[in-house]
């Protein structure tokens, strides 16, 4: 069953990105001001909503409910550690789509954009969790520990969305929403936007997915092993 | 009497290491329970496992009614330890760290005093920084620190280890004291003979699991 | 929690006044961390003047780190941290404690700081005087971030280094908001919303501190 | 000697292959310091192009102060440290093992470091790639000096923040020469004695260190 | 036999008190000397001393031929100590520990292997972190190497705690091998009966001075 859906929500996330490349670069028109530059519309932007509200969104609820007495259970904690993680490479693609976009349009790889930082911190604050992850530690522990982390990085989120709004009489250089409205938003270009948010939607779910079922497999996988650690561990006592 | 400490099945890890490998224990309130059992047998995890300390991976236990898989917060004040490590601030004085446990319990901190004069640290050993003590008056300090604060579970991990002979004879006398004051002494040790003397039960662990359970001489004594 | 808030705040300054650690060692880091400032700059004036604020607050924030990661050290060995989740203090309380005694080490080294600006970057004193808010906003913020992530982080053997990086990027905004708020100050305005931003920060960290504190500490 | 130092190095990168500290903490540390210093400086282009230099080695010096203070603590209880002293090893050995298992994980750094200067500071790469000789003599430098504060504090309690306060300004000359020498490469020059300095540093440094460490670890 | 350790009146300091106010003390080449003494009499200061560990504040002191004045720096590796703390590396295996101090003494990595067997760290508990072993396997691996590492002065500061029974016998075995194979063997101890019968010489110590010298079992055996 699951592996029907697997196959299936695969599928449809790489049908859909097809689509999506289609309909980007040979049927919706070049920017005049860009020219075809601007075909990273339907990569970029769609690559930092899902990393910035699906993953890390994710990843929150998922602490949250870790935390949270009642609902407390091993699998949110896999759970959250796999969105973060496939979170953290879709942000690295919002950053890198971002600078070679920017190279163009801006004529720089980088600049000091409020946003453009927030994101980078944003990618920080995430890679801190993958670290933490990987300290040694009570499983337990690491769980609680890695959950309050998560909630603490997800304050960020909010900051990247507003930056734009919060800092623009503060920064100068072009903000990332300026240069957005410019776009003559053609009909079909809009489909496609629209359609590039779907595409990535399905990829990140069918990400998540493998990464959950593999991290919920090495926790089964645990089990059995204890099955037979604690075999070897009463042997330990008859000598 | 009622139950102190009931273990079913009992499984704890240390990392992926199933340190306690299914433990059966039961232990009456008001009574000394001794364990023995070779080094690594899983002593260590079993106090900590009963102080709230160490996760229950799976079976079930209940310690001072509390259950250990949901109310270790409730049973941990209940719980005083004395582990191998040392559980001083080094930087604080032996009366400055009984001092902090007693007001955070909520009680005079003169009880510390009294305690520390009790296992014989007077004068300057109570005001030098603990760290500057030597090992077996840090455990003097550990002990003072339980007879001070008498708590319903006494969790003792080789209590004699380190200390000199009136050394013992003063944590036996107080291990006696707790318990005819209702307290339960959970000890584990390297000594038979001494335990034997001491203890109602004691139990052999080995490998993780309870080996075999003797009834000790303080039972016939009481009875 | 008040009461338990006040016992571990006072054993921990007590703490700090047996080793010192702050008095002799993290204030003279951050006035060494200015100077460097100073120098990676180079001579210029106008570069000095100009970038002021925002290297009072990175020294600030590379400072409080490593007080954080000390406050963090008190609870490092294994037998302390056993007693402390034995006492059953309140772990809000714990949390307010620890916090407030970061906080008022934070408070000094502020305090020598913005001498040392005073003095290596000849800024107006006047005007200087003017920012003691902001600062207070901040010190807040950055006691309940450092302590919350030294719990985090507390009985690892690498937290040492673990906590900067945890620490700083949460930490950002507050050198962002600080920097901008004592900018606009001595330029001769007011804080203006960068005070509001920063006492956002210090409640909402102080909060969530006070919340998530105990299930970090001792699960269950 | 040469072979106590191999032994000493060997240990101390298997050890930081265990736990992977450098890898997952002291690198982001490093880029972090860099994103925070360019929101210190605030936006403006020109300002950040000509600060550029003097964060990067801003950066790697907090950075590596990280890095010793976590090659101090390998050290640092006071059973290791007996450990150590009874094996015999040659003192200076054990100093050019440690600075040496310390020196290649800051030349990982310093590498990341300068990518990341590339990317966010858009200076020229070609330029970039001349001021390599400069970064290997300061990481010498760095690494020499470092193992030897480290060895000054090892063990005391307080090391954690000791450490930086003494590292800092032995390292300032290191942080100069390299901004400057830095500086003059990208505008198109050469090193110039700048190079000289830093290698001058490097020798005295690893020099007085061989002689000293001794001494400071094992009196008499 | 020619004499390993010379004290007169030796005096040491731990921060500003006098653990050791004067001891004399000899000891011959090839024996056992246990050190009794009830807690902060000195006996660990002692050892330390003996191992160039701890400065010589004032009085004479020479051990293997070096003189704790001038050559500690001499004295070092040629001794071995098992002390209250773990001496391990704690991200390390017992494997790798006793590999990289057997390399620094120029010898085959290959004695740690049959030490460790010896001591009965098989397996697993070689390769784990030693951080994650129990307090007893620890000590253990302290033993392992200093059987691998066969030094001529043996410092065993309160070998038997944390051991179990046959960890012990052991121990006593280890100790009677060393000085067959002519090592001196200076041990602390609270187990009065256990080391009469394995020393040469039982001194007790006693506010950091010498109180009673007494001959031991093992001095008669051989005789
Ligand atoms: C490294 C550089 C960049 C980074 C890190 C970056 C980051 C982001 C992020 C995080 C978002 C999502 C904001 C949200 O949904 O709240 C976003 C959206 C967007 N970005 Fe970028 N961006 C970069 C460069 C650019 C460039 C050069 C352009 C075009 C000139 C651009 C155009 C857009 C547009 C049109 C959106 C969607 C509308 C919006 O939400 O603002 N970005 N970017
Ligand atoms: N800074 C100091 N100030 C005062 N007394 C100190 C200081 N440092 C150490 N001491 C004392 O010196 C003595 C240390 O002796 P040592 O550790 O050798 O005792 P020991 O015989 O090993 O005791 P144990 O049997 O408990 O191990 C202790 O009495 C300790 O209190
Ligand atoms: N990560 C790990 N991997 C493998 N084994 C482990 C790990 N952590 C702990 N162990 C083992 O678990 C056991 C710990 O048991 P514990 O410390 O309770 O022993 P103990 O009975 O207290 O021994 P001692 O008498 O020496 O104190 C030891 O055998 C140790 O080797
Ligand atoms: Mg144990
Ligand atoms: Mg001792």
């Amino acid at each position: 069953m699951s592996a029907l859906v697997d196959r299936v929500l695969g599928w449809t996330a790489l049908g859909l990105v097809a689509l999506t490349v289609w309909l980007g670069l040979w049927v919706t028109p070049p920017d005049e001001l860009q020219g075809d530059i601007v075909r990273l519309l339907y990569l970029h932007p769609a690559l930092a909503w899902v990393a910035l509200y699906l993953a890390f969104g994710l990843a929150a609820l998922c602490s949250a409910l870790y935390l949270w007495p009642r609902t407390r259970a091993a699998k949110w904690d896999l759970l959250a550690a796999s969105t973060v993680e496939v979170g953290v490479v879709f942000l690295s693609l919002t950053l890198v789509t971002g600078m070679l976009w920017g190279r163009p349009a801006w004529g720089v790889w980088w600049t000091w954009d409020a946003r453009l930082t927030s994101t980078a911190l944003l990618e920080l604050l995430f890679i801190g969790y993958l670290a933490l992850r990987r300290v040694p530690a009570d499983p337990h522990t690491r769980a609680r520990r890695c959950a309050v982390l998560a909630l603490l990085a997800c304050l960020d989120v909010p900051i990247v969305h507003f930056s734009v709004q919060w800092w623009n009489g503060l920064h100068q250089g072009a903000s990332v929403l300026r240069a957005g409205f410019h776009f003559t938003i053609h009909g079909s270009m809009l489909w496609t936007l629209l359609l590039s948010f779907v595409a990535f939607t399905c990829v990140f779910a069918w990400m998540v997915r493998r990464r959950y079922q593999l991290a919920a497999r090495d926790a089964a996988l645990e089990d059995t092993e204890l099955h037979a650690a604690l075999v070897e561990r009463r042997k330990e006592g008859v000598r | 009497m009622a139950p102190a400490v009931t273990l079913r099945s009992a499984v704890a890890l240390l990392g992926r290491f199933p340190a306690l490998a299914g433990v059966d224990l039961d232990v009456e309130e008001g009574t000394v329970l001794a364990v023995l059992g070779p080094n690594g047998a899983g002593k260590t995890s079993l106090l900590h496992l009963l102080g709230g300390l160490l996760a229950l991976r799976s079976g079930t236990g209940r310690v001072l009614g509390c259950d250990l898989a949901t109310q270790r917060r409730a049973l941990r004040p209940q719980v005083g330890l004395l582990g191998h490590a040392s559980t001083l601030y080094p930087e604080l004085s032996a009366a400055e760290n009984l001092a902090f446990g007693l007001r955070a319990m909520r009680r005079p901190a003169s009880d510390g005093a009294v305690a520390l004069e009790r296992v014989g640290l007077i004068g300057a050993l109570a005001t030098v920084p603990s760290r500057s003590l030597s090992a077996g008056q840090q455990r003097r300090v550990g002990l003072a620190w339980l007879a001070a604060r008498r708590p319903a579970l006494w969790l003792l991990d080789e209590p004699s280890a380190g200390l000199d002979e009136d050394g013992r004879e003063l944590c036996d006398a107080l291990v006696e004291e707790a318990v005819r004051g209702g307290a339960t002494v959970v000890l584990s040790s390297h000594d038979p003979d001494r335990v034997a003397r001491i203890a109602d039960l004691v139990v052999d662990l080995a490998g993780g699991v309870v080996a075999q359970v003797r009834v000790g001489e303080r039972a016939r004594r009481v009875a | 929690m008040w009461r338990d808030a006040v016992l571990v705040c006072g054993k921990d300054l007590r703490i700090e006044a047996r080793t010192r650690v702050l008095l002799w060692q993290v204030v003279p880091f951050g006035v060494l961390a200015l100077i460097l400032f100073a120098l990676a700059l180079g001579p210029s004036e106008v570069a000095l003047r100009h970038g002021a604020p925002g290297l009072l607050w990175l020294a600030l924030l590379l400072a409080s780190v490593l007080a954080s990661s000390r406050s963090a050290a008190i609870e490092a060995t294994e037998g302390t941290r056993a007693t402390v989740r034995l006492l059953g203090l309140d772990a809000g309380g714990v949390f307010l404690g620890k916090a407030i005694a970061l906080g008022v080490q934070l408070l000094v080294l502020a305090g020598v700081l913005e001498l040392g600006l005073l003095v290596l970057f000849h800024v107006d004193g006047g005007r200087l005087a003017l920012t003691t808010p902001i600062c207070l906003l901040a010190v807040a913020a950055l006691a309940a971030v450092g302590t919350l992530y030294g719990a985090l982080v507390a009985g690892t053997e690498v937290s040492v280094t673990l906590l900067p990086l945890l620490v700083l990027p949460a930490l950002a905004p507050v050198l962002i908001a600080g920097e901008r708020g004592t900018a606009s100050v001595l330029a001769g305005g007011g804080p203006g919303r960068w005070a509001i931003v920063l006492a956002v920060m210090a409640v909402v960290y102080l909060a969530v501190g006070v919340v998530l504190y105990g299930p970090l500490e001792d699960p269950a």
